[in-house]
């Protein structure tokens, strides 16, 4: 923004730390898993600047941790994009104990879903298509230049990609940063970025929640699926409702490992009896 | 096939695995580079090449978008192909093969990321006691465990035969196999539970409503994308209204010209209101 | 057929009328129900019951939601069911009977339900002059004169034979019934105006509009529950933005801890945020 | 909400009362009619509790009558909720003379629709088929078992939602009406209220006033479809056209029973003209 | 065909373009009317008038509607009818004429229009310099530019034979076809910018998100009537929550009589609301 | 509305005048061209009120006409309405130097869109239709009936439309502009102008811009059509991109003529190379 005052602070991501993020950010799927998805990955690629940030304050680096242990998943390709708004972002909470941190989690589960449908698009549908497209001839003739064209164009944009929206995700965050002058304004901006990431939840809920009920009954020639009439009612009617279950637990304040082991417990009964299944395809 | 030959194959299997965990989705699952890497551990390059093209081309449709699991292209390909070249059998002889392994490591696959869901409070301790090359190493033993799930049994299904795979897929009951479906389908909730107990607030539900009832009634067909972008247009909105209303502020200064939605407001013209 | 039998057979025609009037809709106009109970009265159970079984599959997805009139299957499978088990026809027979019964009634629901709408402004007058009894007089009122519109005619119909039933139905010309549906269809809008006359204000009108283009556009695969449920969203951040902003308040207290939305404000404090 | 003073009020609605609304409850659809469909049955309900309510008050009862004669349309079995939620309000409105008693209208009018979205699913989608379908095999071969399972598991549900629905409705509504403090707040409530009423009227006008056109001319084999065209317009532009225009007589200060002698009058014609007709199914 | 009747052939094809200009779409383009008109200039009304209704039936179905070029069934019914009617050929060989007609004038109308783009910035230019007569004058200008280029080539095409036409059509490249689509194409977006350059701030992004992501989602399903009738429901919204906000005003008055949303509030009572 | 003080100036407009804007109005796309439209024949139609309105005002006359020289595009038989809220308008502006001009632009944005779906289904739809197929079958016979009906029957709504929407949309401008009081208000209706040009704007841009990519590859028998990964993203991605790539460039302050010169060249070149194509039909 124009009007705004020029802050000395701004300075690019130390080169080491860029290089840290940049690599790391290969590995986000490494430690995937249902539960938190790529959150590991994600703490993993922050966790040098996290130290760095949180050199002097133990309890700050903590909590980041955790933050960043999140729940989170995206197409790997773009996501230091977010890795380096995040950065950015835990510059100003350690400078300013007055900021909200939970507009960091806000960002990242705003970005998630977008970049991901864009990242998608573009690297399963578009990138991989070419490269297996141009392999295939050669390989087919028995030539090893199938897979290295494979590799090569391929690789090309993943790495690109990972380099410059690393860039650009960081000078946006602390351009984004410095605009919120007043405390109030801050407020707010925390507020929204809640609305944004809020509504990407709902969608989340609905479109990564694979939940469906595979039960039908056939009672004299009369067929009775389930879904059907839950999708009368309300579509992905049980991705919202499990979910919100599952949070009551946790509201319940019950040990996490306890939910962890009801859902996954429950989850294998249900499984078994054929009452719920995964995404119908 | 010599020990030395089993081995290799089974890290070619690992790879494939590490190419969606800890190399980026670089691509080295495809059925064209396992093709070739097999082939080059078999010593036929050329051949190896060849039944990795058919396999790729039967499954260019599979991608591994999404929380759901996918079949496992990367260590069906390997092992169809490796089976084919070893009993001179043809391309299609490897789908026989790839085919029921793709199958079974899907469901290895959403069995470990399951098992790999109890790590998570396991590193959220670690964090609370400060324990910081700890939680690295519970990512670090992620890739550990699957490098052993990967290329262990693959290496001895190599050296004693192929035929062992077969027996195994068939043996496992329908029962178990939907049991871990329904894992699979209830850990993302959790998931999700768990991001909306941090960032939610009671302020925000109506808002978690209406990201939720289109992306349910309308479906997929309006995306990720087309939902954010009604997000931010709403909350630029609520930004107005309260930086206007907290000042009662008209939403427009009295000479006509507007105010930029996110500046401070003190010192703003018009003349730079779409520049800056 | 005796006359006690006929009478009998009307009383169960005005009990499938019933059953979607003063009985909350137990679903004694099922055919099986009214098949057992025709077959009860005419001395053959098993073989109603059976007609019963047949009309019943033929009408399983006829039900009757919404405002506008369906083709009665209680009436229907009440004569169809009596005139199949008299004229010792099977259950094809009853078909026949049954289906233009059912739409002849049909219509007369239409018309007996729109001429009870002319007792509503004299319900109305009741009220003013707070003559309670006589408001609920005119509840039961409908109720007495549905049993003999429904049971009389059967009877008769029943103890003169069957055969009139077709000419009426045939009799009625077109336009009749076409200015019947007319009026059908226009009543609705006009209880629907009433409403709004009542709980609609100049301020409320921008909401009408919100609630009608989508239900309008995208049709009934977008149900009132998920209108319903963005209505109750857009009405929370209404909620939100009065409260705050007459206080001229943050959406959110300096603290980053979140305002319980509809709470008074005062002793809120976040911990309990979600559990009340 | 927490932190609501302890009120001494919290009460369960009288035994009697209870029995009176669940048993009248079953009489909604007794006097159905096109104009005010459940509107008089639904202040058959009520009765007993109005009187007990404005025992003391004869203008009180009298508006609250009319109020509960409105227009009310919505699956049988859960209405009790509805009329629950009425009877707190009804009990505010005595207790707090500066309530404003549309809200009642625009709670109602909020209901109906969904609660009959999910009502029709469950009791004509999936009881009413479920027990025909148990009831048919018996009836097949004539055994008297087929009535007596129909009506048995259909009733099951009947019975259980109108009583619990009832149980709800009462200690939800008064939950509501206790948590608003301040004449604000109660403003602000039924400002909120209206919202949702306002949406849910002009989506029930689209669904629910089921006015089309069958014009249709062919002139040198042109076909035109009059319907056709209104709909590229504006879908459902007859229901809510018609609707305003009645709305418009209503605003005339026309007498109600002259509104509804044009309506009806009019209604033949345009019927029997062929120029409306209702739903196309 | 004489010299004369060449001229009034072309001075009928550039009134086909009029109706669409000048003449306020009065519809002198139909198949029907233009048939007629040159059956008239050739002495044979009846039969102009027939080939017009066959080719009136083959177009039935092209409109003109929206910013892109459809094909000219004016120019193209012209010189249809007036070669049929020339070589004593059958209603069908008219269409035989009429069709590469219709699209090489598209073709043309697209380039004019993409020209008369460039009069724009002169109109612009002529306001500026307060030349009013100037700025009509362009206007005026376009009008005799579009009479040329419509009536004297088609009269030299009937003077020197329909064969030439042909010839045209098939000699035009593909890649100025398609560059000329593309201008086409663009030209809109530029008209729009400079609408949003007019009447966008920042503070108005939102609600252009608002109405792009539905048009774009959606499609042509959901109308822009729709979409208006939802940003104006936006729009009174938006002003009530800033006219009782200001004020720190309730939403309703505390009698509960609501305020008139657009009225000044001093005066105003609830009797009136939906009157006035 | 009712409460606002009675103000002497409500007059229709000058016999002169309307008759000016109605037949003017015939030639509104005289002057069509894919960058204006049809603004150059709205400026048309406009001139002689604004001639009569600025007539001592020699700057505002100038800034009228450019403004009324902007991008405008409907039906035409509907125009005059827009014509005569525009000089209602135009009034109002010159009689308040503080209202804001760009709510003239807005509403006729507003308007354009809107009235068009209309008026297209209305002239292109239905009366095209209905002339045309009255009078087919007189020319058929060779009848001179067939074009006499034709255009009877096509113009009589044509002009009825021209003449009533012109008085309607007098009256209706002229209604709005005395209701907006205080200068507050007046500033809050600016800028709810613009939300709904705002919208107007962003719908029109999805509809009526129609870039497409026709481009496509077919490697190795992968058909790669690259509007298929656009609609995947983002439905109508090109009509929003390229519309704001021209804004960004008129924002830079590049000479209008240049921007013309380039979308010119550009929109060639692109063509001609295949990028980009018009809508699909
Ligand atoms: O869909 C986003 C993302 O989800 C998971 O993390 C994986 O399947 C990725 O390959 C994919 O890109
Ligand atoms: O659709 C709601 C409701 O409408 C009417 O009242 C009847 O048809 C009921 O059976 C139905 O449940
Ligand atoms: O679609 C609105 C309008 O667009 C253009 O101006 C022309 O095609 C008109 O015929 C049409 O009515």
């Amino acid at each position: 923004m124009a009007n705004v005052q020029r802050q000395p602070d701004v300075r690019a991501l130390p080169k080491k730390e860029f290089r840290s993020i940049f690599w790391r950010s290969f590995s986000l799927l490494g430690s995937f898993n249902f539960e938190r998805m790529e959150g590991l990955g994600f703490l993993y690629a922050m966790l040098p600047s996290l130290k760095r940030i949180y050199r002097d304050d133990e309890a700050g680096l903590k909590n980041a941790m955790s933050r960043h242990l999140e729940t989170f998943n995206m197409t790997v390709a773009p996501s230091p994009l977010v890795m380096g708004t995040a950065v950015a972002m835990e510059e100003k909470a350690k400078a300013d104990p007055t900021f909200d941190t939970t507009a960091i989690s806000a960002v990242k589960v705003s970005l998630m879903g977008p970049l991901s449908g864009i990242g998608d698009t573009f690297f399963w549908g578009i990138f991989r298509i070419l490269a297996v497209s141009l392999a295939i001839g050669f390989a087919q003739q028995g030539s090893v230049l199938g897979p290295i064209v494979l590799l090569v164009v391929f690789n090309i944009p993943n790495f690109l990609t990972r380099w410059y929206s690393l860039k650009f995700g960081y000078s946006q965050g602390q351009g984004i940063m410095r605009s919120m002058g007043s405390a109030n304004t801050m407020q707010l901006f925390t507020y929204c970025a809640g609305i944004v990431g809020a509504m990407a939840m709902g969608s989340m809920t609905a479109f990564w929640v694979p939940i469906t009920s595979p039960l039908k009954f056939t009672i004299s020639k009369n067929h009775i699926v389930i879904q059907d009439y839950l999708d009368q009612i309300f579509p992905a009617l049980l991705p919202i409702a499990f979910t919100l279950g599952v949070l009551w637990l946790l509201k319940k304040r019950l040990p996490v490992m306890g939910v962890i082991g009801i859902v996954i417990a429950g989850g294998f009964l249900l499984g078994a009896l054929g009452i719920i299944a995964g995404a119908a395809e | 096939m010599s020990l030395m030959q089993a081995i290799l194959i089974g890290l070619v299997a690992a790879l494939t695995f590490f190419d969606g965990s800890w190399f980026g989705e670089m691509k080295f699952r495809e059925p064209i580079v396992t093709g070739f890497l097999v082939g080059l551990i078999l010593g036929d390059v050329s051949h190896g090449l060849m039944i990795g093209a058919t396999l790729q081309l039967m499954w260019m449709g599979v991608t591994g978008v999404g929380a759901a699991p996918k079949i496992d292209i990367g260590v069906g390909g390997t092992i169809g192909a490796a089976a084919a070249l070893t009993t001179g059998g043809s391309a299609a002889d490897a789908t026989l093969f790839a085919v029921p392994v793709a199958v079974l490591m899907q469901l290895v696959h959403t069995l470990m990321m399951s098992g790999f869901s109890a790590f998570m409070p396991w590193a959220e301790r670690k964090i609370e006691r400060g324990d910081l090359r700890g939680v690295v190493g519970i990512h670090y033993l992620c890739g550990l465990i699957a490098l052993l799930v990967f290329s262990v049994p693959t290496a001895l299904g190599m050296h004693y035969g192929t035929g062992g795979i077969k027996t195994v897929v068939n043996g496992i009951p329908g029962w178990v196999q939907h049991g871990l479906t329904g894992i699979a389908a209830l850990l993302p909730a959790l998931g999700f539970a768990m991001l909306l107990d941090v960032i939610m607030t009671r302020k925000l539900i109506p808002f978690l409503i209406l990201g939720f009832v289109p992306a349910a009634f309308v479906g997929h067909d309006l995306t990720l994308v087309g939902i954010a972008a009604i997000a931010i247009a709403i909350a630029l909105i609520v930004f107005s209204l309260y930086t206007d209303l907290q000042n009662r502020q008209s939403p427009v200064p009295a000479t006509g010209a507007p105010v930029p939605a996110m500046a401070n407001g003190a010192t703003s013209n018009s003349d730079n209101e779409w520049e800056d």
